[in-house]
């Protein structure tokens, strides 16, 4: 039993709201859910939508599929817009001061007075949770549901408004009782575990993630859809002993970033596109003095400002080869909100005990969706690898596996030298041949015998003979598309760099290899001709600012299965 | 002088007669008096000929990247209070490529101390214009002369508020020192801007041009930061000297978690049980 | 008023209710009157919400990269002096990730109109702290409330001897386009920082608190830069006006290619015969 | 017959002139010339040396072998640091104050009075001149040949200081023929014809090629070892309509610089990897508004400040990957002085005509090396791809080539206007998908019909077995490194993005190939990979600072064509 519900309407309208709450909602209810939004990068205005799915089994992707679609406008625009999500047999609900029908572009329209009643409840704005009450009527959840998500939201806020949003509330879900079209009552069971279930963001599993991994210090300047992170850590320093700071730039945050794990912290920055662009060189810093660093590199549709507000997957070979000069760096891609917070963890142990740079490649997708699920990854102790250093201390020593312990300021009896130009063991400049050689051997060496932190997944069919590959964020969305093929089977990688040793050969058992990129040029596959020299593949492709819908990946994959493509 | 801060059989890269060598030695004798510990100083710098200066004394160091200096000293300081953090650079490298980390370090107030070498001209790169270069000063760049007002770094700094602005020329050891001790000792972002001569690529701005072009101010009042804009903007001759100080809460005094300690960071225990229960919080809403 | 500036049929991305509609307007009538032509002026801008200013102008516009505006429009006016050109952009874009063009293209004297929407506040990223924020002010991000010594723009300015520095409130329709006639009639970089409310993310300055807490200022001399600055440095009231202006020669109009003719450059001839002088001169040493 | 030079200091101490002397001199006197210097990042001291090599044949590439090596020191520390380079016949002569020989590791040491003889003249600093008076005398040229070189250079100085050089040149000069060891009286064929050659170096050539290009706009911030293309540009502005200004920093450079062709202005910057990174937002900024733009990106060895005035060819994947998003750029690698000039210059029409920004990807051994060459490519006219715009000018109009006719502000009766953002055909903000995705589309179609501007060139035997690749500052070096070689052809590339077409049958006719490339990571057999799919080659790699010599290009290619490869 399964159920899409799309809201829309103008940003300031009061879908967040509705985001927010009704999810809540639906697990406490014992449902499972799962949400994310695509909006414009406006504060006011335009067209946004949030999709809803609910299921008595878990639900992680984003699909075209439209059950009910709630208009919080009355305007026919925010239709016409997501019109090619909506069939025939869609239930349209939009917002009108009548309660009558209506037909648009060949589909009928139910009418509900929305902004009517919340304004007999008090005021315009409590719309929200008029449609509040009408989704859990739709779902025919007992009215006590929504009654206590309004108290938990509402009733600290003083004054006559939580009275009246639920009467709001009330209001709505008693027009949809009494109106018979819109009596969908599926009957959903409720599952009592799903009620102790987490339910949390794509942005809050990287930000405690990050917490996980031991960080104590994030310079950053904001930028969707990478902020998210940042505040959340910036709401976590009320109790956690962790430095948040907006910098004036880009190049300040990482510098500073870079400053931090020189004097001991555990240091994140977290940016977009292009304000990663403006912290290569700094990149580049980190890679010849050997310092650790954490990006999370949440991307967005480019080039320049682009999109800024939607998802896209093509700064992959931008953060594998940004940066002059040649150093090494590890990137992870996480694939759902569990590995946003495990990779995120995982990112600041590798980048510690590497002493490389490491991505956390993330996207607007996974940033903004939101579903529920059991349990995270344990959180582990953090390791410290920082060494107490004694005197005649050499912070580049030339070690076998390249890495060199790594001591700090002000904590032993040595003196940690660092510097950006080419240096001896010391940390001072030379210009000596020699030296310089092996240095760049030294530094090129450090993930030689890198093994496997997250080896490539292989979900499905393990006698497979068509394969599937995708990374970072399509992970759901691809393995819901193909889950009832038979001879398909999905590999995801989170590991995109070093690539994790066990792809090669997954992806030489299969017949047909079939790459899923959110991006035109096909980057994973690119990074695969060239690490493996595997030519033989297929792509998908989509680059419009949407993630992909279960049912394209769906659709194609069949094509691709019948020979098709 | 021998100081704790002096290095053997080094190879000093500037060229002799450089302005370099008296901040240099100016400097170690100011921290040995000021009884600083090298293990406990760390020399942030960028890139230049200033800027390598961090290479030539027995310190913690991060040579970082041209222009980037100080938002590498404001992570440091912050990361670990009880460090001294001093930053040492070139004029290009603080006002021209740095100039935003300048500005808004400023705003911030670090308690960190700053040094810039003000030669009036890119040194390293080989004599380019810099910010503070004079109008008219012609180089294979600015084959017809600079045509730019100069970047007033004194004044600049003044609008800014920087709590501890002051100027000097390399040519007097015993005022340089002094005015550097100061600036260590207080508690806030220091700016000094100190006149350098270089022998190389400067003809204009000369030992002789700066010691005939300056004087110190006499009877200032250091707390009147009209009467410091004043000065600032005087320009033949040019003041030396402490322009403004202001007793301000510093970046890391305002940070919650340095209210109750000075603990550094790494010395902070990661507690996972902290954690654990910010993710059960996450299964109520 | 209607204006050869308006377009049709735009969807204007702003809240109800934002400054950046009566500056958006002001600047129409301003443009109006002084009878500039579209297809000869280019507003150049960066990213955030007074960014997309250019947008909703009958005009040539470069919508270019947050905090970049700047640059662009110095090379702008080089290659075709005869263009008119105006930056707008919000107060993150100019002080805060653009600070470091903000400074250097002051010392240019570009003749070129900088207009700031300054609503202290980052709008489009949903209300983080700008550079302008006030101490205090608490957001997403400055749990704690801003801790750093806002920009001053108006000071900053002045230690850079910009040529032209006004202040403005969107409040008042007259006055600020007076300011802004003025700064587009003024040869070389005018800057007008504008007060704007920003009625979604920023609570604290509203129109009735720029109202009760600005003024204009009366008798004050434009020349003095002095008593700019210490106009500069009021905070309650706020001054508001043309704090200073100063006649120098711009940065076109000293390059060596317009002194004799202000032909743009694209419309200069490539002359083959001079490079194949040149290469042959090479011939020869 | 040939000669091999090298001479040897600390900077400051005149070897510049000398550099800059003594070619000029060999080339009025019919002989062919090469030289290159190798020097430390300081302006005073340390130890530099430059390599001038003479012949009766052209002479292009940097050699390992010094017939003779002149140490303006009298510090046998630069011996040591360039032992490796010095065999047992080499002539060793050091500046000190007796006349006599002394052994050094080894080896024998002539003494002469360098310093002496110039203070014996009037002033040390004359060593210069003594230098230049041996040189001359140990190459057996006429005094005349060195006398007119000192008028030159010095007669317009003032005081005595012409006289008094003169007077120390003859005093070298004397120095040698009087000393019977060291007169090695190689008897050259003089070559009229080289007479009229031109003599420039690399960065010359790249600012020469700008202005055939069309540049009359550069805006950048000086790093080696890019400088010298701004200084010779800002000598030239003297008199050519070109303006030229240094930027507060790279970002200000590049953003300038892509104002300057909105307006209408052809425009360069130049700069070097650190440099690089900090404009690669700007670089996705032309990407999205399609502005051409043209970056000289000098190659130095990273990462971060690594070792600034030396040489590597380690950016080619960054240039190639940089900036997020997804968008069309060329990358053009010339390979010695004639090709850094027309690169140049075809980089500005590529860019124009394409609205793409094109790279001209040098380094220091191309920027510093000098030798005599017959004449550069014809200049030809600029032919100006801007056009009129008409009312309702749509900057973006979707065309099949994805190329739309670029217009300019102030020029015809349109708007032109351009947008970071996704934008509509008329440049306007747009968050459509269906925009989104043609535009992406539009700006991907770009280079798919690229006429192979430069292909691949094949140098040597045609019925190769072995093919050697190179790309770049490495061309000379490889071509002379296995000219003598049977069986053998070089396989040079000018364009190294979009490859040349041509490349992919070079490569597969071969039996082996192998990669030279001054870098540590093998980018070039990494691009090929992907682009090609080819994988089977061997890689020959240098990463130390300094170029290859001819001759361990020579042994490895031995090696490989033996099969010990
Ligand atoms: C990003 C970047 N741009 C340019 C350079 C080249 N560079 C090195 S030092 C320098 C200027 C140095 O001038 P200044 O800071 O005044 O120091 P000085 O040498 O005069 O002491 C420049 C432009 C660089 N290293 N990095
Ligand atoms: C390099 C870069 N960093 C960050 C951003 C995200 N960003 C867009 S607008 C903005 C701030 C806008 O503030 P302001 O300039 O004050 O304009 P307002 O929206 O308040 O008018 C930021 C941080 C970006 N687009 N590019
Ligand atoms: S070039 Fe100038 S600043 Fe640099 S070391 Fe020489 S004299 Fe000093
Ligand atoms: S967020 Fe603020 S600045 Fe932006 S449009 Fe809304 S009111 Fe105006
Ligand atoms: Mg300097
Ligand atoms: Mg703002």
């Amino acid at each position: 039993m399964e159920l899409s519900i799309l809201i829309c309407g103008e940003a300031g309208q009061g879908i967040q709201t509705i985001e927010y709450l009704f999810p809540n909602v639906l697990k406490d209810s014992g449902l499972n859910v799962y949400s994310y939004k695509e909006y414009m990068s406006r504060v006011r205005g335009g067209s946004n939508s949030t999709l809803i799915r609910v299921s008595d089994r878990p639900v992680r992707a984003f699909c075209r599929k439209v059950d009910v679609l709630v208009s919080l406008s009355s305007q026919t625009t925010h239709l016409s817009r997501l019109s090619d999500r909506i069939d025939s047999d869609a239930i349209i609900i939009l917002d009108s001061d009548s309660n009558t029908k209506l037909y648009h572009n060949g589909k009928i329209i139910h009418q509900v007075p929305i902004s009517k009643l919340a304004l007999q409840a008090g005021n315009k704005v409590y719309s929200n949770s008029v449609v509040l009450g009408m989704l859990c009527s739709i779902l025919n959840l007992p009215f006590e549901n929504a009654l206590s998500a309004i108290e938990k939201w509402f009733c600290n806020k003083g004054g006559n408004i939580c009275e009246e949003n639920k009467i709001a509330a009330k209001l709505g879900y008693e027009n949809i009782s009494t109106n018979s079209d819109l009596r969908i009552r599926k009957d959903f069971n409720s599952d009592p575990r799903v009620k102790e279930h987490l339910l949390i963001n794509g942005a809050e599993a990287v930000a405690i993630g990050a917490l996980a991994g031991g960080c104590n210090f994030v310079s950053s300047y904001p930028m969707s859809p990478s902020t998210g992170v940042l505040t959340n850590l910036a709401a976590y320093s009320r109790e956690f002993d962790i430095i948040v700071e907006q910098a004036e730039d880009e190049i300040s945050a990482i510098n500073m970033a870079l400053g931090a794990w020189y004097a001991g912290a555990r240091a994140l920055v977290t940016t977009s596109g292009g304000g990663f662009a403006l912290m290569v060189e700094a990149l580049s810093l980190a890679g010849a003095i050997e310092s650790p660093i954490v990006i999370h590199l949440a991307q967005r549709p480019g080039p320049a400002t682009g999109l800024p507000t939607r998802t896209e997957q093509a700064d992959l070979l931008f953060a594998l080869f940004s940066g002059h000069g040649e150093f090494e760096r590890v990137i992870l891609a996480p694939g759902n909100i569990e590995q946003a917070f495990s990779c995120t963890a995982k990112a600041f142990e590798i980048s510690d005990k590497y002493q490389v740079p490491v991505f956390v490649l993330t996207d607007q997708y996974l940033m903004d969706t939101i579903y529920n699920f059991d349990s995270l990854k344990k959180v582990e102790p953090c390791f410290n690898h920082v060494v107490k250093t004694t005197d005649n201390y050499k912070r580049y020593e030339i070690t076998q596996d390249g890495i060199s312990p790594r001591g700090i300021p002000g904590f032993g009896d040595g003196l940690v030298c660092v510097d950006s130009d080419e240096h001896d063991e010391f940390g001072r400049i030379t210009e000596n041949f020699t030296i310089r050689k092996k240095m760049v051997e030294k530094r090129l060496r450090k993930l030689k015998d890198f093994s496997d932190e997250v080896p490539a997944e292989l979900i499905g069919n393990e006698d497979y003979r068509y394969l599937i590959l995708c990374f970072g964020s399509t992970r759901e969305i691809v393995v819901e598309a193909v889950k009832d093929f038979d001879e398909v089977a999905v590999v995801h990688l989170q590991q995109i760099h070093p690539l994790p040793s066990n792809l090669s050969r997954y992806l030489r058992m299969a017949q047909k290899v079939l790459i899923v990129e959110s991006n035109a040029t096909s980057q994973l596959g690119k990074l695969i001709k060239m690490d493996l020299g595997f030519n033989n593949f297929e792509t998908l492709n989509k680059y419009n600012g949407l993630p992909f819908y279960v049912e394209e990946v769906r659709d194609f994959a069949k094509r691709f299965v019948k020979g098709e493509i | 002088m021998a100081t704790r801060f002096d290095l053997e059989n080094i190879d000093i890269a500037w060229c002799p007669g450089c302005g370099n060598y008296s901040i240099h030695n100016i400097l170690k004798a100011a921290l040995e008096e000021l009884d600083i510990d090298p293990k406990n100083l760390v020399i942030v710098s960028g890139i230049g000929q200033a800027a390598k200066a961090p290479q030539y004394i027995r310190c913690n160091y991060f040579n970082g990247l041209h222009g980037r200096s100080l938002p590498v000293a404001v992570g440091i300081k912050a990361s670990n209070p009880n460090l001294t953090v001093i930053v040492e650079s070139g004029d290009g490298c603080m006002y021209g490529e740095g100039g935003n980390h300048f500005v808004h370090a400023i705003r911030r107030n670090s308690n960190i101390t700053v040094i810039v070498h003000n030669n009036m001209v890119y040194g390293l790169t080989k004599g380019q214009a810099s910010p503070t270069s004079q109008r008219g000063f012609t180089t294979s760049v600015q084959v017809a002369g600079v045509l730019n007002e100069p970047f007033n770094p004194i004044a600049v700094a003044l609008s800014l508020k920087c709590s501890f602005v002051a100027r000097a020329f390399c040519g007097d050891i015993q005022q340089t020192k002094e005015i550097i001790k100061r600036a260590i000792l207080h508690e806030g972002f220091a700016l000094i801007d100190i006149f350098q001569p270089c022998v190389t690529f400067n003809k204009i701005n000369t030992y002789k041009w700066f010691k005939e072009n300056t004087y110190y101010m006499k009877d200032h009042d250091e707390t009147d930061i009209r009467k410091a804009f004043e000065r600032a903007l005087e320009e033949s001759p040019l003041p030396l000297g402490v322009f403004y100080v202001e007793k301000r809460p510093t970046f890391e005094s305002q940070q919650r978690i340095y209210k109750n300690s000075l603990e550094p960071l790494f010395k902070r225990k990661h507690s996972v049980e902290q954690i654990m229960n910010l993710i059960e919080s996450k299964r109520r809403w």
